[in-house]
């Protein structure tokens, strides 16, 4: 890279009296080091181009030197890294539409060590080799060698930009916004819809990509609106829209995805353009709109001619110099060549010849173009070249001459130059009617595809549409403004003046065919040139997408806007089939990139995904404890003590609930509430359980399976009255839960009466476990009896806690323990449980979080659903055949149990396993087998589903589903890890307390 | 994003609102226990997935929460008719389309926008 | 009764409160919530109960001294009364006609969002048509804010109330002051 | 068939490479065929030259009613790995596997088989039981997974995030190393140059319109767009239009067919160096050679054939990406696309017979069919040719969901193909 410089180059190429920056604040910028000078309201390229620099890039391929093609967002070449800080570094960014701003740091890309003296030229010499697809005919040997040798130089090599390496500090926002008439383009033709739609006082919202209004006025000094020349009458008409509150007109807006039902997806650029940004202000904002109209006016694009080293530095589009110098005030040569198959590059020479810049001379293919801009540069006294072509040009890093010679062949004549405009003619921009599912359909006079059959309810209007004059364009437009609000409106624009024009050609240019050898751009930034094409046509791609898939045409980051029906004209020729035969490229969303950043917008950060707190959230943090992410929960998952690591602190905690007590926050579970009449009806049909002989004030564990018979979920139920069910679920499973009951209530038993609430944040759950969790909760409760007599296990009573608080109290246990489960309104969650903390102090109680709670329960052998159960599980496999109503006729899964392969022998079933050495404890997931002596691939016959170390039992203990187990009781198998087999015995998966006596204990 | 007309709701609104339920009008056995493993099989398995008129469940859980039926053109997407659930499927939907929605096809001579007059040689944009 | 409660309240978003582009953010104070349901046909004496008509229309509410009810479904209402000393469950224990009330007091959490560019803000994470025609005063409905549900229900041309589920209200405050500090 | 080499390249770089021959031929359909594959993706047109190659059967045409290799195979994220939990499963993707390497020589065709890597991330407990489980699983089965901490996650794919600012920290990640990401058009290419040249006739642009049977219920051949064509056997392979086709055959199928979207950035240099997968904050990510960042969305959640997709499920997954990459927030998407995928109620394929004679069917490969590629068409030619199933896909039948005997990778693992 070259060294930085504080020398300031003047602003050469400025055109005193020419443009619209004229007075504009003076700016400073640097590119590749190099400091220059701009004004306020140049792009990057104008400012460049005004100090007469040309070379900004390197092609993908090749590396060939590459200057500005055009003054727009499809500009393939001109691709920059902008970086504002080290953070702040953005690759790819197309330097025709990065407004400038004081101390701009643009640099060039893929090019080492430097822009003007690139290594990666070589691939250029080699160039002959590297044809289209070559590397699907090569590097295969030896074998490895393409991914340890060739891929990896293929990628150094290939790429453009450098990404970024630090997270964008950058913020970006979205709206959700919807209107009437949304416009897209702010052309003479889309200004002309939106003053008609406007006029309605419907919701009007009007996008365009540039800074300003006005489209193809920025360079049209031919036209005049309303007795003002055109631009000035655009800015004035963008006033009068903005000054009606019914009317959003968002410029720096890109509309780049047209989907479904009229949304369409508009990112605007907020801060690009500004030295120094407020960081508050988002960067970039999506916009989603939803429209019920849409009129698309997003204009035309102007196609290069293809001929012979049509892409040194100094080439570029007609339009593209026009705007320069009409717009900026920036003169692109000062001897500038014309290569043209249409009118339009004739005002062009015409506004640059006024400027005082010399044109050498206009090559035009027609043989004799007349018309009254052929007349005007003749009485100019510019030469004139009919029925001539251009065969090559010279010039390392920037365009020296072109070679001029007749269609047919003949004497060829090198006519110096310095800058070189060309124009085969327009590419109606149907990208996002395309998009919206129209179809196209060919134009065959002039050689366009046009909208045709439209999918959406939007309307095409103005260049994009097929109108080549300037009052055709206002036409469709107004007119498609009245009919969108279904209005008539007096009072539409007068076009004075316009500039109009059509024609042109598609494909290679005469000199450029295929008998010659050379290179003639297609795509520039891909260096396709026509050979590939036609080669690709010789391989056997028929259709236009082998075509580009093979060559990349039209596939780098202008996405083929200036090159994709060049291309497949020169495959239509090639295969001597109309072009429409040969099909026409999907357009895709996005119109041109879109920043990641921007369809993120608000998701980042702690807005990623919500995280959700529990109300001892604060309590658990403040006492140390380490959490772990379950769903979108934050769990405490255990409570470690000055010097404990986490086995420690579980074993302690396991102890303590065992010994005395231990509260455990259960507020994460899910809860529902089921009323009505039919409520224990509905509980039959859910669950596999029989609930109708359930009473008021008891539970009960419900397992709830989907129709093919696996589990799907489980937890415990109590029933609050004949009509009143309180249901638990797991924390993972209570949203599907909701949904999967309301389905069936809904569409398949909507006879009965009985409606569900999602309750899981009503209550906060404190779980009181431990011989002493009764004497604890007993000087608490302010009007429950918690006797065993009164309250057994497994019952559940409405009442108030710490003075006045309701709760549903559950007696029920997950450690084998005697247990509560203290339901308080979540608000209250906080201060009872430390309440209940001030009272089991005096037990010496723990806190115990989610992992003491899963050893605890594995001492019990209690499953948990998702962990020893994985949707091929059913209640028999989980050894819980006792949950199943064996009188019911019907339950959700009672005919997905019986099919042949849910009864069938060899079923993987849920068992204890005992390793040999007790202090072994296994890993979770670990296969086992029977023989592990035998070779691999092994026959696995289970795996490992819980597996923890057991302080109370003094050893392992785990649990795991093992074909055929409840017969293997006792046997032997095997655990076999990369260190070594370990040897298990089957037993019951029951490991503490097996009388079950301390329930009550 | 699809905007989808809630017949409880009465209005359209945005597909994030909605959670789709798969084919309708599969209807569960009364008397399940009793079905064969084909039916079952047919009942919880088999679809019709066709590519055209789709007869689908949508259920509003982020709305009014109830589930309801849709008639749907698999290839474009576009909701032909929308009723409530335990509705009777629909005879013929091609019949009094829902008044004019955002994927109505408007030909442009409607927008009093002329076509242009030249014949054009349709192209499918999806080539 | 809520006086006689001694141990200490803590609502989720306590102490949260911003103002920012002119668009204020605030926790609503505690409300007593139900969510009722019931068959069309049997609104009277639930409304009568109530002290309010039972909305049947799509989207809209209705709104008597300090209690609201919000149309949430054909079957479904959401009935808010933020006055100290309401019991809308206890008024509606006696009712015997089909239906079911549930507490939902401590389950949804709710933010008050105010200013000439509420609306706007909202959008940010709610793809509803938050227009005044589309959307007037008085309206609501349940729909999402970026990746989780609400309950959005408008009580001013500038303001609206903001409901979501109580571990969503952190989650539902900073989106709205990011979307805040993005309009 | 002109062996390609860089000889050959050199040869015609001296003539503007105007001698090379077409790639495959495009022929006019002749009367009838022994077989009839219907769909020219890349696994339809494995086994029509695997059908040549190993079973000699080559009076064969493949139908395809655009462009080959237009369908998902020409639409997907070309991610290649066989870590798969079920014997079943780990058998079949292995397979294609060892297929994999070695393919380019194969069929003179440079497939760009990159064994990069695939890393699996674990966010939280439950995901390191999960993928523990497929670890000790896979390497019982002979497929190399490690286990990684987070540290070697990261040394491993410098651009992870493994601090404990991300929403969902990582913490531990499965990684097998012969997995990775191929050329997918070249795979469409190659095969069908080598079937073409084996005297496969490959005929596109024929859409099929009924599938005929004689009076004891046999294939005999079908109607398409360009006439009737004859046939002995024939096997559909045609991803997310499989219902549709089978309906001609009187099959109703447990298939559903889901829009499914992908994304690229601009091209940059490299700065990704495998392939990337995290089940928890949904998203998939790699860096083709070309410098895009390819990046795998979600399907939406209705059935559609529509190839397009809503821009909320891009969104959705670039918020996942940029989670995890907080450096590529300011990458631009260049392009997105939409493919059609068929999937059934456990997630794994079918490649079978089925009840009607001569008709076999290979579908349901979800949203990872690619990486099955080479040996799917492997053992459904040997599966056409014998009319009866090879070992490796012997389980993938259609009978399964009436037996419940499902493969059911999703519901075991729940872990994205």
């Amino acid at each position: 890279m070259a060294t930085t410089t504080t020398k300031r180059f003047a602003a050469t190429h400025r055109v005193a009296g020419k443009g619209r920056l004229a007075g504009s604040a003076a700016l400073g910028f640097t590119f590749d080091g190099q400091t220059y000078a701009g004004v306020q309201g140049d792009t990057l390229a104008s400012a460049l181009l005004a100090n007469g620099v040309h070379l900004v890039g390197r092609s993908f391929k090749y590396h060939r030197p590459r200057g500005f093609l055009s003054a727009g967002p499809e500009e393939p070449n001109a691709l920059v890294g902008i970086h504002r800080d080290a953070a702040r570094k953005t690759p790819n960014v197309r330097a025709t539409v990065q407004e400038l701003y004081d101390g701009l740091t643009a640099v060039s890309q893929n090019r080492w060590p430097s822009l003007a003296y690139d290594v990666g030229a070589v691939n250029n010499i080699g160039s002959p080799m590297f044809s289209a697809g070559f590397y699907y005919k090569t590097f295969m040997w030896p074998k490895d060698a393409w991914a340890k040798i060739y891929e990896p130089r293929i990628r150094e090599a290939a790429g453009l930009g450098v990404a970024p390496e630090r997270p964008d500090p950058d913020t970006y926002a979205q709206r959700f916004a919807h209107c009437d008439v949304l416009i897209v383009g702010a052309g003479p033709s889309g200004l002309a819809a939106a003053l008609a739609a406007a006029e309605s006082g419907q919701r009007v919202i009007l996008c365009d990509e540039q800074p300003d209004v006005g489209g193809a006025l920025r360079y049209e000094s031919g036209a005049s609106i309303e007795g003002q020349d055109g631009w000035t009458w655009a800015q004035a008409a963008a006033a009068s829209l903005l000054a009606r509150d019914n009317v959003r007109v968002l410029t720096r807006t890109t509309a780049f995805g047209y989907y479904a039902q009229n949304m369409v997806g508009l990112v605007e650029r907020v801060t690009e353009h500004l030295a120094h940004p407020d960081l508050t202000t988002p960067r970039e904002r999506l916009w989603q709109v939803r429209a019920k109209k849409v009129i698309l006016a997003a204009g035309a694009i102007e196609r290069h001619m293809v001929f012979a080293d049509n892409d040194r530095p100094g080439i570029m589009l007609v339009s593209a110099a026009r705007t320069y110098l009409n717009h900026y005030g920036v003169a692109v040569g000062r001897n500038v060549g014309v290569f043209t198959a249409n009118d339009s590059a004739y005002p062009a020479a015409i506004d640059l010849k006024k400027a005082g810049v010399n044109i050498a001379a206009i090559v035009d293919i027609r043989d004799n173009p007349s018309s009254a801009l052929v007349e005007e540069a003749r009485s100019l006294g510019i030469e004139i070249n009919a029925g001539r072509t251009v065969t090559g040009t010279d010039g390392r890093l920037r365009v020296s001459s072109m070679t001029v010679q007749a269609k047919s062949g003949g004497p060829a004549r090198k006519v110096p130059i310095d800058a070189l405009l060309m124009s085969s003619g327009w590419t109606p921009s149907v990208h996002l009617f395309s998009q919206s599912r129209g179809k196209v359909a060919f134009d065959e006079p002039t050689l366009r595809f046009l909208p045709g059959i439209y999918a959406q309810d939007c309307i095409s209007v103005g260049a994009c549409n097929g109108a080549d004059s300037l009052d055709a364009t206002v036409d469709e437009g107004f007119a498609a403004g009245e009919k969108a609000v279904r209005a008539t409106i007096s009072a539409k624009p007068k076009v004075d003046k316009g500039e109009t024009w059509g024609g042109g050609m598609l494909g290679a240019s005469p000199g450029s065919g295929p008998e010659q050898i050379v290179k003639a751009f297609v795509d520039f930034q891909n260096d396709v040139t026509a050979k590939d094409i036609r080669q690709a046509v010789r391989e056997g791609m028929r259709s236009i997408e082998h075509v580009k898939r093979f060559t990349t045409n039209g596939m780098a980051t202008d996405q083929g806007k200036t090159s994709n029906l060049h291309g497949l004209a020169i495959a239509a020729e090639v295969l001597d089939k109309p072009i429409p035969a040969v099909g026409l490229t999907t357009f895709r969303a996005p119109y041109t990139p879109v920043t990641f950043g921007s369809i993120v917008n608000h998701a980042k950060g702690e807005l990623f995904d919500p995280t959700r707190r529990t109300p001892m959230h604060g309590w658990e943090e403040q006492q140390g404890a380490v959490f772990e992410d379950v769903g979108q929960w934050k769990r405490a998952w255990y409570y470690p003590r000055k010097g404990e690591d986490m086995h420690a602190a579980v074993n302690r905690e396991c102890k303590t609930v065992r010994t005395s007590a231990g509260i455990f926050d259960a507020s994460t579970l899910g809860k529902i509430e089921i009323v009505g009449p039919d409520a224990a009806k509905f509980m039959e049909l859910l669950y596999t359980n029989p609930w109708a002989k359930l009473e008021a004030g008891r539970c009960r564990y419900g397992i709830m399976l989907r129709e093919d018979g696996f589990i799907y979920d489980d937890g415990v139920v109590g029933r609050l009255s004949d009509h009143r069910f309180h249901v638990t679920t797991t924390t993972g499973g209570a949203p599907r839960v909701m949904h999967h009951m309301e389905d069936y209530l809904q569409t398949e038993f909507p006879h009965l009466d009985v409606w569900l609430t999602s309750i899981t944040e009503q209550w906060a759950v404190i779980a009181v476990q431990g011989p002493k969790s009764r004497d604890i909760l007993q000087s608490l409760v302010d009007n429950i009896d918690i006797s065993d007599a009164a309250m057994p296990h497994m019952s559940v009573r409405e009442g108030t806690i710490c003075g006045g608080v309701p709760t549903r109290l559950f007696r029920m246990s997950f450690t084998g323990e005697r247990g509560f489960e203290v339901n308080v309104p979540a608000d209250y969650g906080r201060a009872v449980w430390e309440a209940i903390w001030e009272e089991g102090k005096k037990h010496d109680v723990c806190a115990y979080g989610t992992e003491a709670m899963h050893v605890l329960r594995a001492e019990k052998g209690y499953i948990i659903v998702g962990q020893d159960t994985d949707g091929t599980v059913t209640p028999g496999d989980a050894g819980l055949d006792w949950a199943i109503g064996k009188k019911k006729s019907d339950f959700v899964g009672i005919r997905g149990l019986t099919r042949p392969d849910l009864v069938a022998p060899g079923r993987r079933q849920l068992v204890g396993l005992r390793t040999k050495d007790p202090k072994t404890v296994l890993e979770e997931g670990a296969q086992i087998v029977d023989d592990p002596k035998q070779p691999i691939p092994m026959k696995m016959i289970g795996f490992v589903t819980s597996s923890y170390w057991s302080e109370n039992c003094g050893r392992s203990i785990a649990m795991g589903l093992v074909e055929g187990g409840f017969g293997r009781m006792g046997e032997t198998l095997h655990v076999p890890m990369p260190d070594g087999v370990i040897e298990v015995e089957v037993c019951k998966p029951l490991f503490f307390d097996e009388k079950g006596e301390r329930l009550n204990g | 994003m699809l905007l989808i007309h809630c017949p409880y709701c009465q209005e359209e609104r945005p597909e994030l609102e909605f959670r789709n339920g798969g084919e309708a009008h599969i209807a569960r056995s009364r008397d399940i226990a009793a079905e064969s493993d084909e039916a079952f099989e047919a009942f919880f398995f088999i679809r019709t997935n066709p590519k055209g008129l789709v007869y689908e469940r949508w259920r509003h859980i982020h709305g009014c929460g109830r589930f309801f039926n849709a008639v749907r053109d698999s290839v474009t997407d576009k909701f032909l008719r929308v009723y409530k659930a335990g509705e009777p499927k629909p005879a013929d939907v091609m019949k009094n389309l829902p008044e004019h929605s955002a994927w109505e096809n408007i030909p442009p001579a409607d927008q009093n926008v002329e076509t242009p007059a030249r014949d054009r040689v349709s192209t499918d944009g999806e080539a | 009764m809520v006086e006689a409660i001694t141990v200490k309240r803590r609502g989720a978003l306590d102490h949260r409160l911003e103002t920012i582009n002119g668009v204020s953010l605030q926790p609503a104070k505690p409300a007593r919530r139900v969510s009722l349901r019931a068959e069309p046909d049997g609104l009277a004496p639930l409304s009568k109960a109530l002290g309010l008509d039972l909305p049947t229309k799509p989207k809209t509410s209705a709104l008597a001294d300090g209690r609201s009810a919000l149309w949430l479904g054909p079957d479904e209402w959401l009935v808010i009364d933020e006055s100290e000393d309401a019991e809308p469950l206890k008024d509606l224990a006696e009712v015997t006609v089909l239906h079911s009330a549930v507490d939902i007091s401590h389950r949804n959490v709710a933010i008050i969002v105010s200013g000439s560019k509420a609306a706007d803000v909202i959008n940010a994470g709610c793809p509803q048509d938050l227009g005044l025609q589309a959307f007037p005063v008085g309206a609501c409905s349940r729909t999402v804010l970026g990746k989780i549900e609400i309950v959005l229900l408008r009580t001013a041309p500038d303001t609206f109330r903001v409901e979501c589920w109580r571990s969503f209200a952190d989650y539902a405050f900073s989106y709205l002051s990011d979307a805040a500090r993005g309009v | 068939m002109r062996k390609y080499s860089v000889f050959a390249i050199a040869r015609e770089a001296m003539r503007g490479h105007k001698g090379w021959d077409q790639q495959w031929t495009s022929p006019e359909p002749r009367k009838d065929y022994d077989v009839i594959i219907i769909g020219a993706g890349g696994h339809g047109l494995a086994t029509a030259y695997y059908l040549a190659k190993e079973h000699g059967i080559t009076n064969i045409a493949v139908l395809e009613k655009g462009w080959l290799g237009g369908g998902n195979t020409g639409r997907n994220t070309t991610i290649i790995r066989s870590n798969y939990l079920y014997d079943e499963s780990a058998g079949l993707y292995n397979h294609a596997l060892n297929l994999w390497d070695g393919l380019s020589q194969d069929l003179n065709y440079n497939v760009m088989y990159s064994p990069r890597g695939v890393m699996m991330l674990a966010h939280n407990v439950h995901d390191v039981q999960v993928l523990k489980r497929h670890v000790h699983a896979n390497r019982l089965n002979g497929v190399p997974n490690d286990w990684l901490t987070p540290e070697e996650a990261k040394e491993f794919c410098p651009p992870l995030d493994i601090s404990k600012r991300a929403r969902y920290p990582i913490v531990g990640a499965a990684l097998q190393r012969k997995g990775g990401t191929a050329r997918h058009d070249a795979v469409a290419w190659g095969y069908a140059r080598a079937a073409s040249a084996r005297g496969v006739d490959i005929i596109q642009n024929c859409e099929v319109t009924a599938v005929r049977r004689s009076s004891n219920g046999h294939v005999i051949g079908v109607d398409t767009s360009k006439g009737f064509i004859g046939a002995k056997k024939i096997g559909v392979v045609a991803a997310g239009h499989t219902s549709v086709l089978m309906e001609m055959a009187g099959v109703r199928m447990p298939l559903e067919s889901y829009p499914l979207q992908a994304l690229v950035s601009e091209p940059v240099k490299p700065c990704f160096p495998c392939v990337v997968m995290s089940n928890t904050v949904h998203a998939y990510i790699s860096q083709s050679d070309k410098g895009e960042l390819v990046i795998g969305a979600g399907t939406d959640q209705y059935i559609s054939y529509s190839q397009t997709g809503g821009l909320h499920i891009i969104n959705h997954t670039l918020d996942a990406i940029c989670e995890m990459f907080p450096m590529f927030a300011r990458m631009k998407m260049l392009r997105s696309w939409g493919g059609i995928v068929d999937v059934t109620p456990d997630r794994s394929p079918i490649l079978a017979k089925t009840p009607v004679p001569g008709l076999y069917v290979n579908c349901g490969w979800g949203t990872g069919g690619f990486k099955a590629t080479p040996g799917s068409g492997h053992v459904f030619a040997h599966t056409i040719a014998n009319d009866n199933p090879h070992p490796i896909n012997a389980p993938f039948t259609l009978e399964r969901f009436r037996t419940g005997r499902l493969i059911d990778e999703a519901a075991a693992a729940a872990v994205a193909h």
